[in-house]
Parts: C-alpha cells; structure tokens; sequence
C-alpha cells in the first residue's frame, strides 16, 4: 500500500486513525497472524481472557486456540517452547505477564535464545518476540524496569516503544527480524491515545526518535518517560525559556548513537531519563557513551534522573520517593545548565 | 496438645477455628471494599471460599512452625496469628503496617509468628519452605515448614525441584496445594495434566493427598497426619486441597469465570456454612453464638480499619531504609 | 519404513547400526585423546558406554524429526547423522567445523538433518524440544521431537514444566533420559527421589518406561512404541534407559566414583558387545565382518581427523559475526 | 588474635604463610564452619568430590553430609533453598557451579533473596552467601561475567576479589553480613599463589585497594583483570615512562567510589578494564559515575577495555578477539594520555 502512494504522489495523506497503545499492539498481532501463519502466540491468560492488559484481546475468539495458546504458569518453559517453535520455522510472539518475570526465564532467554545463532556458528536463528510489560505501583516484584540486563546480552533485539504509532511499527518490524526480540511495555502506557497512519508503515529498529527540538540540553527519555519529559520540555520552554531537546532512542539494541550525539554536539548537554534503578542501568551505558563519542562538546557531566537504588515500594507516599520525577528532571536540567531552579 | 488431641476436641477451640474463618471472610470483603473505595493500591487476591484450607492446615502448627504463602495469603496469615490490625495497616500503606508500607498486601509478614512470608511470584515460596525445613533439621528443632500455593503453581519447576530435593534429604516440609479450579483465568482442568494434583508426590516418593478443601475437619485431619509425619523426621509429604475461587483473581482483574454457573454451585458448599453445621451438630453452635461469633469478628476487622486509618501513611523517608541492614 | 519394519530386521541395516556404534566409541576415544594432547580446548563428555541409546533412539527418526542434546551428545549427533569430519572440526575449532568453531563439542549442531544443538546448560534442551514438538503441530507435520537429558537433568524444574505442557497440549514429543548413575559426582540413587525416572510420567499423566538402556533392541522397541504414539497425535512419553558413564564427567574432571567397582562390572554390559552377541545370534555377524565393521569406523574417524586437522583454524575475523542476522 | 596484636604492638610481625586463591577459599570455609555451627555449605559437587575447582575439598569429610550438601542440578531450588534456611537462622554458603548458572536462580536471587528485607519492612534478614565462579574457555554458555545484572539490583552486596589475601579476607567479611552476597570468583584465579596473614583479618567491603600508585592514569579493574592491569602497568612504566595508578574496588556493591574519584583528580584519566561485555557492563556505570563525581578534572574521556558484545565462542583463536587483551589496555592507555603507542 505505501508503495501505491509512492506512485501517487499527489493523492491525499494517509488516513489516520486513533488507537490506544494496547489496541495498536493488538491490530499489529491480528494482522501479523493473518498475513503470516507461522505467527502463533503464547502465554499466560492470553487466550479468552485477552491478557492482563487486554492486549490479545478478540484473537483467541478470531485464531482459535491452536494459535493462540493459554499456558500454564511456568515462564522458563514459555520461553523455552517459545526458542525451540522459532527454531524449526514458527514465529512464536511470547508474552510474560509481567517482566519481572523474566527473572525466571534468564537461562532461556540468554543462555539460548539469544546465544543459538552464535554457538552454531550461524546455523541456528530464533525469531522469538517477547512482550512483557514494565509497571509501577505493584511492589518489589512486579514494576522492575529491567532493560539493562538484556541490553548487556548480545544477541537480543530490544524495543521499548512510548506510543501507540511507535508500538505499531516496530511489532511490524520485529517480525521481520530473524533474531530475538524483548518488547516491552510500560503498563501506563497501554491506554495512552495516539493517532496512527491507517495504511502499513513500520518504524525501524535503531532509529531514535527526535520527539521535541531544543538547543540548551538533551533528554534522552525511554517509554513512558518520553512523555513526561516532552511535558517538561514544554513547561521549561513556557516557564523559564530553556530549549530542551527530547530523544526517544525507540529500541535498546540496536541502539542509534548516532542521533544523540549529533544532539549534544548541539546542545551540549545531555540528561538520562529512566525508570529503572540509577546504578548500572541504561543511562550509565547512554551517559558512558555520550562521555566517550562527544568528550569535548560536554559543557557538563551526563546526568542521570533515574529510580533510587531501592526495590520499589508498594505505599504510594513511599514510590513517589524512590521514581524519578518530573521535579527530579526539572531540577536535573537547571542543574546541567548551572542555573538555580526557577 | 498431644498427638492425638486437635482443636477440633473442645468446643472453645472450635469454635475458635470458626471465628478465625469469619475473621478471614469478613477482613477480606472489607479489604476489597477498601480497594473499590481507592483506599487500598496495588490490588489484592481474596481467598473467599478457601477459608477452611486455611484454617485447617495452621490449626496443627505451632507458632514455631514455618509459614511461606502467597499473594492470596491474607487467610494463612491470619489463621497463622497475625495481628489483624497490623495486617490491615500494612494494605492501607501505613506506617503501622507489618512492612511499613514497603510490601502491601502480597508481602504481609511476621517472622515472629512463623509467618515468613506472602509471596508474588507464583511458585517462589516453595524452595523457600524447603529452605526453612532444612534449617530447622540442622537446627534439630522439630518444628516444620508449611508452603500454600495454588494449582497453578503446581506446574512450576520450582515445585519439582523443591519436591525432589525435599524428598532425598527427607525435610519437615508440607507442600499444601490449593486447588481452586483456576489460575488467573486459565482453568486447571486445561493447564493441569492430570486430576489429582496429588498424585504428583508419588513422582518424588512421598504421600500425596486429595482432601475437599472446603471441609475443615477433614483438611486438619490430613495436615495433622502430615505434620507429624514430617516431625518424627518421616520426610515431606503433598496435601491438595479441592476448593474454588469465588471472586474474581484479584481486585484488579476483570470478572472470569469459563463456567459461571461453576461459581453458583461451588458457593453452596461455603466452607464456613459447612464448618457451622458440623459444629451445630457437635452442639457446640445455635444461633446466638453463631450472631456473637460474626459479630466479634466484624468488629475485630473494623477495629482493624479504624487502627489503620488512624496510623500516618508510610513517611516518605523510610522509602530508602531496608534495602541492607549493615551500614558497612 | 512401515510401522512394524524397523533396522533390525534386515542384515545391513542391523549391521550399519553397530557400525554406528562403533564410530561413536572410537569418535569419543580419539576426542579424549586429542583433548590429552592439547588439540581441543574446553572440555570434551564422553558417552562411552552409552551408544546404545543413541543408536537405539535415533534408528527410529527420520531427518526431519528433531533432536535436541546434551553437552554428551556426540553419540546423538552421529547417530542422527552428522558428518562426523565436521563434527571433529568443531571439537578442534577449525573453519569447517560445523559452529565455526565457535560453539565446540558442547554445542554441536546440524538443523539440515534435525540435530537442533548439544547443550551446556543442564536442562535446558527440554522445553526447547518442547517447543519444536508444537511446531511441528502447527505445521501439521507428523514429525517428532525427542530430547535427551540425563537423570541429574530429571530433577531441573524445567523437566517438569516441559512435561506438563507437552502433555495438555498432547505434543510429539519423546523425552529420553539417560540414567547413567551420575550426576557429575554425585550418584542418582542420591540427587534423584526415586529409582525408576520413568515413574514420574505418572504425574502428567502420559507413559513412561523404564529399558535396559545398554540393550539396544531394547531401546530401539520402546523408542519405536513412544515415536509412533507422539506420531500419531497421542501424545509425548518418557522413556528412561538405564545405564552407565565408564569415563570420568568430562575431560576435565578428576576420575570419581562413588563404587569403583561399579565400573567394572558395567563394563561387563558394554553395550556394543552385547549387540554384537545379538546379531551374531542372528547369523549376521562373524570375525571377519566385525573386523571390518570396526575399521571402517575407525577409518571413518581416522579421516575426521586428517579433515579437521586439514581446516584451517577458526579465522578471527569470525568472532564477531553470527551475532545477529539482520544487520538493520 | 589480632586483638592480642594491638594490645603487643612490639613483637614480630604476624606471620604470613603462601596460599592459592582456592585455598585461602578453603580455609575461610573451614574456619567458618568450625567457629559458627550456623554456616552450612550447599551446591553441586561439593561434598565428596570437593567442588570442580576444589574449593571445598577436605569439608565434607569433616564436617559432614549434613552440614556440606550435595544437591540435585536445580539451581533455582538450591538458592531457594539458601533463601528460607538463612531467614530462619542459619548462614547458608551456596556454590553456583557456573556464575553463567545465576541465570536459571534470577527469581531467588533477585526478586527473593534481594528483597525480602526490604519488602518485610525490615523483618527478614537473608544472610546468604552465593559463590560462583567466572571464566573463559568453555564456550557461550560457560564464560559469563554478569557482575553488572547483580550490581543494578538493590539489596544485593557482591564480591570480585583479585588475589588469596582478598578472598579469605572478603569471605570474612561476607560472613558478617545480614544481607546476600554474591561472591565472584574468578576461574583463572584459583589455581594463583598469594600470601595471606596466618593471624586472622578481615578485608571491609566498600574499599577499593590501590594496586599500585601512578600519577598518569587511573586504571580501575576487577577480578582476574588485576593482575593484568599491574602487568601491564609495570611493563609501561618500563618500557615508556607512563605512571598507571591500579586500582580494585573489591567490592562491587558496596562500591568505593572516594578511592577512584582521588585517584582521577590526580590522574586527570581513567580506564575501566574487565572481563564481561562492553555495553552496560560495570565499565558504563563506572565511567559513568566518574564523569558526574569528577568531570572537570577529567582530561579524556574515561574509556572502557572490555569484552566485545558478542557471545564467548570456543574457539581459542576467537575468543582471544572477543576478550580484552593486555595489547587493548595499552593502547587505551596510550589513547587516554593522546600519545601514539610506543
Ligand atoms: C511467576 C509468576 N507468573 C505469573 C504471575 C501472575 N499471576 C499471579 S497469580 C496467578 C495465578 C496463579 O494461580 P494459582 O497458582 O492456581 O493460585 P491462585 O491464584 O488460584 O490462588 C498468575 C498467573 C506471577 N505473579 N508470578
Ligand atoms: C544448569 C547447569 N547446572 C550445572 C551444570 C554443570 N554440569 C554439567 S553436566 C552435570 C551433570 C549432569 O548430570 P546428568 O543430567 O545425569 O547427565 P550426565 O552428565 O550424567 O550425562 C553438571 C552438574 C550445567 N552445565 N548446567
Ligand atoms: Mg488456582
Ligand atoms: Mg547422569
């Protein structure tokens, strides 16, 4: 269809429409299965239930339950099954109820999954799609944002999508890929609006995205931190004319370096915005890499605006404490540019 | 308490099983009304209708015996000892709460009464328990380890491991599987490969037993034998208990049912409707000991409510305390 | 081959599959030889003593069935197939071994003929086997997965989840255990709850066996019953050989057994003797085949090894591909 | 004994005696065992056999199959198990045969063992100890350095030490602790000879030890990394005049940040050597941390000598590619100080 519009310039835009997150990740599954019929999906209560997050909603009912198959609890073999279909031809798309979850399932989604092509020289792929949601507001065992682990494991693809357009697409181009590929998703993004292009478009991996221009400091934000710091951006711009630029990096692996390097050469600034723990997370491999790629534009250190380094609490009054707020970033922005706080 | 007696022999201690059921039953009702009322985060897994297994199974413990449950454990931690204010504090995030707010409803705990713990991942507090029973042996204490967890946990590899490693070291470990007909919403019938759950102790050569976990006497009649099985040093043994999950997984969750008939069946065979009756018969129970019974529990649970209300919300500094305990 | 034909009915057949057990033996004798003599690096995990059931097992698969192994897996691979002067390459970490030297023995692989990987993670074949039986499902081949893992590996978790989600979705799926005593160091009569692995197809509700895993007819029968059951849409089956590791874990390992005289007496059963009784009792072996049998083996390996030490070593430019397919 | 020390501050100095680093290992245990009937070892292999790398040799014929367990292959239950028993009173020493093994005992390690402290308000203690070696040579599945997953979870404490001294003087430490402890040994390093104190002593966790001095450049390595850097440091102060500081953290959570930050301010450069992949390995988080604690000190950006991100092959001759070498930390030395290698 793109390419018919390629060959009609002159028709009128592509229709959009809106959607929620979780409905744009439910169409992408739909027409994935219909097109494809080596796609099946697997996982807990994803069947007549329609997932946690209602997002195989409608597909058990459509696809039946050979290809939409309800398992029982037990996420290592999930995977396992999952690593093993995708070997000899299916494209299994596996969700994990929770991405804490993946705590039980590391062997298979790192030991094998993202080590097969590798250890057989080549011979071997493993096109797994994981979808698992990070979250809040559930306790220690069930809102870990933990992208860090798996983007120190060559092998795995990872995507982290923070709208309902970039969620669309990069399913679609997940589906592409031949190798492994951990999806996941904020729980409070799942029923965000957003308009997405009615005809097919994919978003590929490893293209950051410039979500706001600036010129005095670059954000980098992942899932829905991208959101927040847009609004802060905004407030910033309103309040006290600071000129922040918003990059959402999309996808962990393969990771675009190059789209935050040219911003900070820009701006000369840059501040890492994430919802994991600060300590080994994403933004010290971000901040690492801007230090190593951009070491003279620097006017002052990679900052970090990032969870305390505490399990995450249950109490409301206590998880406020331990995420990164939009104070924390505002604070941390004015901070960079050595100005005190409006 | 010798070998032979149980709580079941006198009426005050049966009656007093009784009034830890409505204690369950109505904290629970409460919490999810608190829930609705945006009082109460996170969510919370009620065990309405399970009552009995409960309170069966920790009627033979003592408070020395190791508890590990999970997420749907208000009832275990309950009939274990706990302080039901403490418990209630701890849902509504206060600082007066068992965790200090930290854990909610799916983390309550009170080692002080042999209550290690709730859990949140399906299946974890099975090594634990294993872990517990071994400590106590090298301990040469006689105390045991008592783990709940669901159907649906009986698929998990941990399970195994845990049976397994249980069984050759021969540990003062009870495996008490609540089989509620579903995990989530997938029923056990489809995620479960075979019927009796039970049967599966005899992959690991121990005693497995299939008991209506809607009828208390018949659930503490195997976990007596069990326990003292695992006391005497006869190694770990697997008791499921047959019961059904009223409500719907968790406050959280959308109501699901395959079946919803099912539910309508099940609730005829209301565990504490079905303990009344034996205790009427016993002519332990009427009617007024039965109103003074709920009522009391009623008013344990909104004394509860109060307590907690009147405790502050977790204060913002003890977000960043626990994490370790030396200051190195 | 129709169901009731099987290799053993015929001379060549028969007789090509002692030879098979043959290259096996003198594959993994010469391995451990080049591994003394600092020609492969890592380690190397005999199977001697074991053919049998590799044999056995692999005789009733076609190529597209798929096998998944273990880190002892030589014996798999070649009876699946391999080519064995690839194999050794791979051991030696040359160019044309068939990972590139990258994977090793530990984890050889050759998806054309359906040998989906050795394993270094104990375990870890099982539900990846898993996963292959439901695609083959999917794609509504009649093909089989069958998976070997040791009797140390029976007890990981994932055995069981594997089983229980192989059986509600009645997969075709063949889980073959190689009981050979051992777990590394330690003996199964300790590490493992029960005697007879096969009993614990009891607890999801599909059959297990228990054979003479040095008895190759035995092995090759039982295999026969189970592939054609998983074939025919019945659902997986647990077959449990019993047998035993002659050599020490690996070349690595300090020789240990808890019974050396253990040992001794196992090699009174070597498999490959006794299946040589069998086909001379069928008038199909003499000195002067066996002879032959055996230097065609040994020729076979002989000329994996000219092959292999004729490769070029694995090139360093190599390291660093494979990673990824896609370059996006 | 070494109370005694103190109070006779004239006699000789305490003795020393000559141990390997499995050794050192080895006593510690013993010593353990003997003082605190609490301790008790679990793992695979340990009893009889002794331990692949014999670090529990000698143990279970003296103190027993009840207190030196051998276990079933289960890893995740074997942590388990460590979890319950050390809440309840004992002080459970588990080996992971394999530190690449943590990836199937996640979920005990990380969403039990880690947090049960925190998520109990403070009544649980889990005084577990998990020992496990790191390596190189045996492939994909054999080799991990995943220090960097341990390190981003909160409640965990983690040891990586360099030498004998540092071994038995960190276990000791271990022991005392109420909280888990992962204790990363390096395969290479068992068999390394060092002297060790006859006296007791202990070694804190929480403070790096400076190598050796330099003023050109700090180098901040772990684990069998340390002998490396110190090689190569002495083979640049011979050969080209350079003065590279070495330093070991030791420990990696708690993590002496003071001792580095001194150090830079004095070098104006630093380099984060160790074994485990490049991207969001400890090299990022340190790096990181130096860029926000020290920036305008810093001279060149701190730069990291690690593994590439690819899968460890088998093959000698790739994995001396994938692996950083010494000839890679000279040139990163030289490529700090802007000179162009000798
Ligand atoms: C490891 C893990 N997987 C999934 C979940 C999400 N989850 C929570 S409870 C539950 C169902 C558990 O079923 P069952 O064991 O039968 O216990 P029940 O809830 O019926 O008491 C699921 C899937 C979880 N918390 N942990
Ligand atoms: C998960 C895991 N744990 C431990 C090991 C180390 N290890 C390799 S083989 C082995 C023994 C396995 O015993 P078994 O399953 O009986 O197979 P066998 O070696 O006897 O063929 C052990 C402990 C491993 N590779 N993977
Ligand atoms: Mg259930
Ligand atoms: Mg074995």
């Amino acid at each position: 269809m793109s390419m018919t519009m390629l060959s009609e310039p002159n028709i009128v835009p592509s229709a959009k429409k809106e959607l929620t997150f979780a409905q744009a990740l439910n169409e992408s599954l739909r027409e994935a299965m219909t097109r494809d019929p080596s796609v099946f999906l697997m996982g807990e209560d994803i069947g007549p239930y329609g997932g946690l997050f209602r997002v195989t909603e409608g597909l058990y009912q459509e696809f039946g339950s050979q290809r939409v198959l309800d398992t029982p609890i037990t996420e290592q073999a999930i995977i396992g099954f999952g690593v093993g279909a995708a070997m000899v031809g299916s494209r299994p798309i596996v969700e994990l109820q929770f991405s804490d979850f993946m705590a039980l399932a590391m062997d298979q989604i790192v030991n094998q999954a993202a080590k097969a092509r590798y250890m057989s020289g080549g011979q071997l792929s493993v096109p797994l799609i994981i979808r698992t949601p990070v979250g809040t507001g559930l306790g220690s065992q069930h809102t870990q944002s933990l992208e860090a682990w798996l983007m120190h494991v060559p092998g795995l693809h990872i995507a982290m999508p923070a709208t309902p357009y970039d969620a669309m697409g990069l399913l679609r181009t997940a589906l592409e890929l031949n190798d492994p590929v951990l999806f996941l998703e904020h729980s409070m993004l799942y029923s965000t609006r957003g308009e997405v292009p009615v005809d097919p478009y994919k978003v590929p991996f490893g293209e950051a995205r410039i979500v706001r221009q600036g010129s005095d400091v670059t954000v980098i934000a992942v899932s829905s931190g991208v959101t927040v710091a847009a609004k802060v951006a905004d407030e910033l711009a309103a309040e006290q004319g600071v000129s922040v630029e918003v990059i959402d990096p999309r996808t962990l692996a393969p990771f675009d370096m190059a789209t935050i390097v040219a911003s900070v050469q820009k701006t000369n600034r840059a501040i890492v915005f994430h919802q994991a723990c600060r300590t080994c997370g994403i933004g010290a491999e971000i901040g690492q890499r801007i230090m190593e790629e951009a070491f003279d534009y620097l006017d002052a250190p990679v900052t970090r605006v990032a969870a305390r380094d505490v399990p995450n609490p249950q109490a409301k009054s206590l998880e406020m404490v331990v995420l990164p707020s939009e104070q924390d970033l505002k604070r941390a922005i004015n901070s960079v540019l050595y100005r005190s706080p409006a | 308490m010798t070998t032979t007696e149980t709580p079941l022999d006198a009426a005050a201690s049966a009656l007093s099983l009784y009034e830890q059921m409505w204690l369950i039953r109505l904290f629970e009702e409460q919490a999810l009304d608190l829930f609705r009322r945006g009082l109460i985060r996170g969510t919370v897994h009620p065990s309405i209708g399970q009552e009995a297994i409960a309170v069966g199974v920790c009627s033979v413990l003592r408070s020395s015996d190791g508890v590990l449950s999970t997420y749907r454990g208000h009832g275990h931690c309950i009939a274990k000892g706990a302080d039901v204010r403490r418990m209630m504090a701890e849902l509504m995030a206060r600082r007066d709460g068992y965790c200090k707010g930290k854990g909610g409803s799916m983390h309550l705990c009170d080692p002080d009464i042999g209550y290690l713990g709730a859990n949140g991942i399906v299946g974890a507090g099975m090594p634990i328990a294993g872990g517990v029973a071994l400590s106590m042996r090298l301990q040469s204490r006689d105390d045991v380890a008592v783990c709940f967890f669901g159907d649906g946990a009986s698929n998990q590899g941990v399970f195994h491991e845990t049976a397994n490693m249980a069984a050759i070291w021969k540990l003062p470990l009870v495996l008490v599987c609540e089989n509620n007909g579903y995990g989530l919403s997938v029923p056990t019938s489809y995620a479960c490969s075979i019927t009796d759950i039970a049967r599966r102790a005899g992959g690991y050569g121990f005693p497995g037993w299939s008991v209506d976990g809607n009828d208390l006497p018949a659930v503490l009649e195997i976990t007596k034998t069990a326990v003292a099985r695992a006391r005497a040093g006869e190694g770990p043994g697997l008791i499921e208990c047959k019961t059904y999950r009223w409500e719907r997984h968790s406050a959280l969750s959308r109501t699901y049912h395959v079946d919803p008939t099912d539910a309508t069946n099940w609730s005829r065979h209301d565990p504490i409707e079905r303990f009344g009756k034996w205790l009427v018969q016993k002519g332990w129970l009427d009617e007024p000991i039965d109103n003074q019974t709920r009522q009391r529990a009623a008013q344990i649970v909104s004394e509860a409510v109060e307590f907690a209300t009147g405790s502050d919300e977790a204060p913002s500094l003890e977000a960043l305390s626990d994490v370790y305990d030396n200051v190195i």
